[in-house]
């Protein structure tokens, strides 16, 4: 039998059966959910070559295939997910309606997986809708309160969704065929205006999975109130999908070449997301909502090496793609361990869990590091190309915002590792141990995971190019292991800086613990130089509140955008775009619907008289 | 090579940098604190001997008690000393270190600093001029040269007489442990 | 020299008040002295009437003889120019004064210290007890029975003077090998 | 094989020891020149070296984990790895080290690495002066990094490379230092370079009067020492990064004197005479002129 | 689990700290949401010895109330012993109380520049003012004997003549500073980022300045000409011409401003007494200080430091000793509940830039 629908079975009657097990025995159920993470697994990297798979049901015929750049998404749907599965035993324990939570669990694997093996519109429909609605009862799954958020979530899907069947219907009116093919040939021969409504369209229904800027409103809250197992999964794989999309969208039908600045708008659009949500991730308090943030900031980058369409950039895109599933899969597992462990999330509470949780610890800084584009981790394998390709191709103010909200970066990722982990240590969480081993062994995988495709970006370059080369319609993309090239000509090598940051950093260490050993003592941190003072209990020495006020203080005007929303009426809307989306936090559907379309009609408006060029 | 005289050149060159690179803390204890800048500025230039100002403990060699000690300024006084990191001196500066100065019927200050803190040197006078302070720190680099400066080895040695002492002054003992 | 602005507040303050006493002591001074009871309206008057905005000082004195503390409240008018003493008595046990943080904010750090040194209560005065002491077990020390000195035999070390009598400067200078010159010898002993 | 290895090592030792050597005696000669500004004689030009015996020599080191222990070790990481990829003197009159792989993006991440797990270290403390200086570093690095990577865009843009060395050549190929080729990039850099050398006005991590010398707070002896070193190491760093970038590079070692000590000279008594500003101010500071200047400096390497 | 504000102490141990104090600030960001002072560090019980010590015994332990500015102490002192006993004082040894308090005014100011620009982190000033304060060190050297302690002003007149060419030498001195204020000008005075960090901070205005009983040059930085010289004259401050500088931006700006025109007068005034000194004795001769009794009585004497107005109450029962000696520092008012009103909503950048620029001292408060 296909390879292809193996997977797919398993991880639908994986579904199925996990939801049956639930009611015999817990145990069972865990068996199954491992097997049935597991087993995709083994199953697609042993398989070399998938055949394709074709029939025709209802009248339509689907096709599915697993194209090259599928491949690669699919590879982290397996991993990502076979790693959350595993993770969310020890992590769901003690929690009701678990088979419930795995059959949606399932489900959405198995939809993402049917969404990257469709070649066919109507089955890429389907098995959407079947992501969106088990991620939306996931999101929800927490209860009552989380009700707002999901229907935030579901609405944007639904539009999302809704522009994508309307896409779909005028494709294939237009060509009279379903096949995704059919449509990128047919694509070029369309009217003009065909080609912006369906791009627009298509961007839009893309656009919310990946949280593009304007429509990034229901991330933050929907991957923050999650269950965070899911979320490893949420954020890291299923906002994929989304760019999984729009690389589609925007590369085979050639919008980059052909609608310049509707790719620029994409491309600007993509690098606002990045710096606003990064400014907004570093002044959150709760861990889960600043991963949230920095996810929509992530993708920013993803969108805007996507959107500027160089083989470069792509491959940047692409990569950052496959690397921010792993390293915020990572991140969301440690929120989910140290949540589990310590009881909060709130990093005004949180503190000092290193020398309880130094495994989590080790997982959060080396993700964080990757996260923050620091060598010689995987995360400045992206950022690289991403700036090489964007100074090469002219786009300098573009790179200057991506560095400012890369930069930006580095103040919430250290507020990630100093929130959690460091400052003061406190009586609250002497009682919090070290996580168990089901979810530190997810978290360490990633850890090695990240530290290898650092050094060696080949791991995931050779499938991105390959999936360049052919199918994408990118010429003579050349990858290596471990060497990066520019468009200059200049070339750095990953594996001399790994090793001289390695063996630098091996040999100061040594000295430092070796040098005077017998002297060197630990001591509490209540043993600190208080200015003279004695430490006193009833004080607490921890710095949490407001942490970034000085950052806050110099980027007022920007973070005022997010003040006078609040307050802002709709008039102020129409002039502002920021200022507009505050409003969508009203929670109101009307203002949602009137944003909507005014997102389309300046989509419309700004490509209309550009495309016609 | 033999092992005790290599032994005795580092210690040589480890006393030498350690007497010219005096980083002394910066806390006004008493009113001899008034000297201090004049002695660290530009006329009497402390800095050129090697002296200079540091902000925290951690940082510190020297811990200067400029004057009088109030019970109160003593618990803080120990608790920094406390942190420093060895090696470390103590200098009393002025007479009210001494033997308590002019204070000596006053119920707030302490008399005898060297029954509370292991003291290295004193420097006399009220108040004593930034050059004697210049010269009781020439006279502290000289103690440091010749290795006798070892007042926080008799502290570590004499900690319980040291703690009776200062516990008789300060009633309300909370400070961690000090075992370095 | 012209006292008569002296004059004239002293004249509205006896109007006003029964003043047991009151003098002027020179220019920019008058001294009264009132009941206990009449404190408080007599410094609200001064200050919201006659302008004197600005309390320079509260002292206290403890006649311990007479078995009462006197305290001195002491506002300053800046266009005046004069500064009131006004004295009031009141018994040295259980010492009680009425509480005038609301008249001037600056008296909240003076009271603080009255009552940390004096040991007098200011009821319905809000304000942390240690002030300036730490740990204060003692009775206030300021009070004149309590005795210093015996304090500090009992609780300080004491260094024992020196029984030869030497002179320190020639010590010091035998010791370093050091040449005392001539023009010093004469302040040696 | 063998013999390469060597090489490398030796080159690695040299130009370690070589940037640590002048950076020390830089700083020293800072504090004389301060000393000498300020009226004063000020201690001999050596002394950062005894200061440097004596915290490797104090007998005891507190620390409060493991983190902390091993903050320094990152700095070092940023400061000794920075120095590798970064061509000392001109095209074969030194050791090559690494320079081949010096990109310049790439640098700009590892000058961060240092700070960020220095950052971490003086997390670890506790102290909340050192969590407050940290914020403020990392606030005043998103302020200086936009006209300093303004400036490097520019350059690329210019050159048409990403390559230290390879900027270095070209500017020898053209005969004119990008600093007058591209004028307003070096002053967004020399601006942004302000913040980077952290002398007053931009002082403001470990201002002594605000925060105790804020996240160092905590760290004495082989720590401090340590950071003392990578200092020493990194300034020598960034000024060989300016020189190469914006001078023309160094034919010998006299001449990297030089110009370095020329460039390092600008900050240092700009500091002398200038307050420490508040870090939202500091901030505002790159975001105004030089930002300013680093568009300039783009929109010039587009046109020109 | 509430969350909490962050605790950071200033002090006592404390580069920022003026002397030994402390501030406990609870921070919300780096916002100060509440201070809290805490005094007593430097608690020598003077009060209570100087019930110990006979008339003048007390004199010599009167410098020792505050450290940056003893003599305007010496001299509340002998006043106010000199008002209780109505003792005369010469005519010359008034015109040299008073340059001595005007040259000690001028170090304090010196001090000051050295505080204010430490603190904001401009380092050059205090290592130049603290040099230049030397040389007024050296003329109270000269006529005193001691540098920071003087033990000069006592009941009756001051304890020394002038020497010989003292005149020319306070003149040269004067010159000097003078020359001196020029470069302090441009270095801070005229240094935008100075202006920057100084405007508009720890402001205390009018209504709240007179509330809060605010004396010297915060009060006049707020536009209230109020000066104890000019007030409530003493000495010979009546006989000389000099201004009271004032401001309207009630910041440390304006504080800034007024200390620097402050200076200014101070030179002058020196200047003027000079120009006008008459020859003549010095001091009265006390009596045995063993015997020597006051008559019963009080006096409450002010005078003008530079940080403000500092007052002495002194109570005589007729004894050899006095009843009662206490003191008003100045910083009395300011470092203790103003400071921990003023620092609310400042930045922890700003703390020991306002305490200096309040000049707080703590030995004044808990003496």
């Amino acid at each position: 039998m296909n390879s292809l629908v193996i997977m797919l079975l398993i991880y639908f009657a994986g579904a199925i059966l996990v939801y049956a097990a639930n009611k015999f025995s817990a145990v069972l159920r865990d068996v199954i959910v491992v097997l049935a993470g597991l087993l995709p697994v083994a199953l697609f990297f042993s398989i070399p070559a998938f055949e394709a798979f074709q029939f025709r049901i209802a009248g339509f015929d689907l096709f599915w295939d697993l194209g090259s750049l599928a491949y690669i998404f699919e590879a982290l749907v397996v991993v990502v997910g076979a790693a959350s599965l595993v993770y969310a035993i020890s992590y769901m324990k003690g929690k009701k309606n678990l088979g419930y939570f795995y059959m949606n669990f399932f489900l959405s694997l198995g939809s993402m997986t049917g969404i990257l093996m469709s070649q066919d519109l109507i089955s890429f429909f389907i098995f959407w809708e079947i992501m969106t609605w088990s991620s939306y009862f996931i999101v929800v799954f927490n209860g009552y309160k989380t009700n707002k958020i999901g229907l935030t979530y579901i609405f944007f899907s639904a539009l999302g969704a809704y522009a994508m069947l309307t896409a779909i219907v005028m494709i294939n009116t237009q060509t009279g065929s379903t096949m995704w093919n059919d449509f990128f040939i047919a694509f070029a021969g369309m009217s003009s205006h065909y080609q912006l409504l369906i791009s627009i369209l298509f961007i839009f229904g893309f656009g919310v999975k990946a949280a593009m800027m304007p429509l990034h409103i229901w991330a933050a809250d929907a991957y923050s109130h999650s269950p965070m197992a899911y979320t490893a999964t949420f954020s890291g794989v299923l906002s994929k999908m989304g760019v999984y999309g729009l690389a589609l969208v925007m590369i085979k039908l050639a919008l980059v070449s052909n609608h310049f600045v509707f790719s620029q708008v994409i491309a600007w659009l993509g690098a606002v997301t990045a710096a606003l949500a990064t400014i907004y991730a570093l002044i959150q308090k709760d861990i889960r909502k600043l991963l949230a943030y920095s996810s929509v900031a992530q993708l920013g980058y993803i969108i805007t090496g996507i959107a500027v369409g160089t083989a470069m950039s792509f491959m940047a895109g692409i990569y950052l793609a496959v690397l921010h599933g792993l390293f915020k899969a990572a991140l969301f597992m440690v929120a989910g361990a140290v949540e589990k462990q310590a009881g909060t999330t709130d990093m005004h509470k949180l503190r000092a869990l290193i020398r309880k949780m130094p495994l989590t610890f080790i997982t959060a800084m080396v993700a964080i590091i990757a996260l923050a584009g620091i060598p010689p981790l995987g995360g400045f394998v992206g950022k690289w190309m991403l700036y090489e390709s964007l100074i090469g191709s002219n786009h300098y103010f573009l790179v200057i915002v991506i560095f400012f909200s890369s930069t930006a970066a580095f103040l919430y990722a250290y507020r990630f590792l100093y929130g959690i982990f460091l400052g003061q240590e406190e009586e609250e969480f002497a009682h919090v141990k070290e996580a168990p081993l089901m979810m530190l062994i997810p978290m360490l995988f990633f850890t090695v995971l990240l530290i290898v495709t650092g050094t060696f970006p080949g791991i995931i370059l050779g499938p991105v190019a390959n999936a360049m080369n052919h199918g994408m319609g990118f010429r003579g993309v050349q990858w290596e292991m471990s060497v990066l090239t520019n468009v200059y000509g200049d070339s750095i090598h990953l594996s001399v800086i790994s090793t001289i940051v390695v063996v630098v950093f091996i040999v100061f260490a040594l000295f430092l613990i070796l040098k005077g050993r017998k002297g060197t003592r630990y001591v509490t941190t209540k043993d600190i130089a208080n200015s003279g003072e004695p430490v006193r209990p009833e004080d607490n020495y921890h710095f949490a509140l407001d942490f970034y006020k000085p950052f806050e203080r110099a980027m007022a005007p920007l973070y005022r955008f997010k003040m006078s929303e609040i307050y802002g009426n709709i008039s102020d809307g129409l002039v502002s775009f920021f200022q507009f989306t505050r409003r969508l936090y009203s929670g109101n559907g009307q203002t949602y619907v009137y944003y909507v379309l005014l997102f389309i009609v300046i989509l419309l408006v700004f490509s209309n008289q550009l495309i016609n060029r | 090579m033999n092992d005790k005289n290599s032994q005795k050149i580092v210690d040589v060159i480890k006393n030498f940098a350690r007497k010219h690179s005096l980083f002394v803390l910066a806390y006004g204890t008493g009113c001899g604190a008034i000297e201090i800048p004049a002695t660290m500025t530009s006329r009497y230039d402390a800095e050129r001997f090697g002296i200079r100002g540091a902000a925290t403990p951690r940082q510190a060699d020297v811990l200067l008690i400029t004057g009088y000690l109030s019970t109160k300024t003593l618990k803080r006084v120990i608790r920094t000393y406390e942190q420093m990191q060895d090696p470390k001196y103590v200098i009393g500066f002025g007479s009210c270190t001494i033997n308590g100065g002019m204070y000596w019927d006053s119920y707030n200050t302490i008399k005898l600093l060297d029954m509370y803190l292991p003291v290295d040197i004193y420097i006399n006078g009220c108040m004593p001029r930034p050059e004697a302070v210049i010269e009781g720190f020439i006279g502290l680099q000289k103690l440091i040269a010749a290795g006798k400066a070892e007042g926080a080895k008799k502290y570590k040695e004499n900690l319980d007489w040291y703690r009776a002492n200062q516990k008789k002054v300060i009633k309300n003992w909370v400070m961690p442990d000090y075992n370095w | 020299m012209e006292l008569h602005k002296e004059k004239q507040l002293l004249e509205t303050l006896q109007g006003v008040f029964q003043l047991k006493s009151g003098e002027i002591k020179r220019r920019h001074r008058i001294e009264v002295e009132v009941e206990k009871k009449d404190v408080v309206p007599l410094l609200l008057f001064v200050k919201e009437k006659l302008g004197y905005k600005h309390l320079s000082h509260i002292s206290c004195v403890d006649w311990i003889e007479e078995g009462r503390f006197e305290l001195i409240y002491m506002p300053w008018s800046h266009q005046e120019q004069i500064l009131i003493m006004v004295k009031v008595s009141i018994p040295r046990d259980a010492a009680e004064m009425e509480n005038i943080d609301m008249i001037w904010r600056q008296a909240n750090t003076y009271q603080r210290e009255l009552r940390e040194m004096f040991g007098i209560e200011f009821p319905g005065f809000v304000g942390d007890y240690d002030f300036i002491l730490e740990d204060w077990e003692d009775i206030p020390p300021m009070r004149r029975d309590f005795d210093t000195e015996a304090y500090v035999k009992d609780h300080y070390f004491e260094r024992p003077g020196r029984e030869d009598a030497k002179d320190v400067r020639t010590e010091i200078a035998k010791r370093s090998g050091e040449q005392i010159p001539d023009f010093a010898k004469k302040y040696s002993r | 094989m063998m013999g390469d290895i060597w090489m490398t090592l030796l080159g690695v030792l040299v130009t370690t020891l070589l940037a640590f050597v002048t950076g020390m005696f830089y700083m020293g000669a800072s504090r004389k020149i301060t000393a000498r500004v300020q009226n004063r004689v000020g201690p001999p030009i050596y002394q950062n070296f005894l200061d440097l015996i004596k915290l490797q020599a104090k007998d005891t080191a507190i620390h409060h984990g493991w983190m902390q222990l091993l903050g320094p070790a990152f700095l070092m990481v940023s400061a000794v790895g920075s120095l590798m990829f970064i061509p000392v003197l001109n095209k074969g009159l030194f050791f090559e080290n690494f320079t081949a792989d010096g990109d310049i993006i790439f640098l700009l991440y590892l000058m961060v690495f240092g700070s960020l797990g220095m950052a971490l270290g003086a997390g670890q403390t506790g102290n909340p002066n050192s969590a407050i200086g940290v914020t403020r570093g990392l606030t005043q690095m998103v302020g200086f990094e936009i006209p300093w990577v303004m400036a490097i865009v520019a350059l690329i843009l210019q050159y048409h490379t990403t390559n230290i060395a390879e900027i270095l050549e070209a500017q020898h190929r053209s005969g004119v230092w990008s600093m007058f080729a591209n004028p307003y990039a070096f002053i967004a850099a020399l601006l942004a370079a302000f913040g980077m050398f952290r002398y007053s006005p931009f002082d403001i991590v470990g201002a002594p009067a605000e925060l105790a010398s804020g996240p160092v707070s905590e760290n004495g002896g082989k720590f401090l020492g340590t950071m003392m070193s990578s200092h020493a190491v990194f300034a020598f760093v960034k000024l060989v990064l300016y020189v190469d970038l914006f001078m023309g590079g160094a034919d010998n070692l006299v001449e990297l004197v030089i110009k370095t000590f020329g460039l390092y000279l600008i900050p240092l008594t700009y500091g002398m005479v200038n307050p420490r500003y508040r870090t939202e101010q500091a901030v505002r500071y790159f975001y105004g002129w030089p930002t300013l200047f680093g568009i300039i400096a783009i929109l010039y390497a587009v046109f020109y | 689990m509430r969350e909490k504000t962050t605790t950071l102490y200033l002090g006592p141990q404390h580069p920022g700290i003026t002397g030994n104090m402390m501030v406990k600030l609870s921070l919300k960001g780096d916002t100060i949401v509440k201070a809290k002072t805490e005094v007593g560090y430097l608690h020598r019980a003077f009060e209570k010895l100087l019930e110990k010590r006979n008339w003048l015994q007390c004199f010599t332990v009167m410098c020792r109330f505050c450290v940056p500015e003893p003599d305007p102490m010496e001299n509340i002192y002998a006043r106010a012993v000199e008002e209780i006993e109505g003792r005369e004082v010469p005519e010359r040894a008034k015109y040299i109380r008073t340059m001595v308090l005007e040259l000690a005014r001028l170090q304090s100011f010196l001090l000051w520049y050295a505080g204010q620009n430490g603190s904001a982190g401009l380092y050059t000033v205090p290592q130049w003012s603290v040099g230049d304060r030397n040389y007024i060190l050296d003329l109270f050297e000269e006529l005193t004997g001691g540098r920071i302690y003087h033990m000069y002003t006592w009941p009756g007149g001051v304890r020394r003549d002038l020497p010989e060419g003292f005149e020319s030498r306070v003149l040269k001195v004067m010159d000097y500073i003078e020359k001196r204020q020029e470069d302090y000008d441009r270095m801070m005075f005229d240094n935008s980022i100075f202006q920057k960090r100084a405007q508009g901070v720890g402001i205390i205005n009018k209504e709240k300045a007179i509330e809060w009983g605010v004396v010297g040059a915060p009060l006049r930085a707020c536009g209230v000409k109020s000066d104890i010289r000019i007030d409530e004259p003493y000495e010979i401050y009546d006989k000389l011409d000099f201004i009271v500088p004032t401001q309207e931006g009630a910041d440390v700006w304006a504080r800034a401003l007024v200390r620097r025109a402050e200076f200014k007068q101070s030179i002058s005034i020196i200047r003027q007494i000079i120009d006008k000194m008459p020859k003549g004795e010095i001091y009265n001769k006390v009596p045995n200080p063993q015997k020597w009794t006051l008559p019963k009585g009080n006096a409450y004497v002010r005078a003008e430091a530079v940080r403000g107005e500092i007052g002495m109450f002194l109570q005589s029962d007729g004894g050899n000793k006095p009843r009662r000696v206490h003191v008003r520092g100045a910083a009395y008012v300011h470092a203790v509940s103003l400071l921990e009103d003023v620092l609310v909503g400042q930045n922890v950048s700003d703390v020991s830039f306002i305490m200096n620029s309040l000049g707080t001292c703590p030995p004044e408060i808990e003496r």
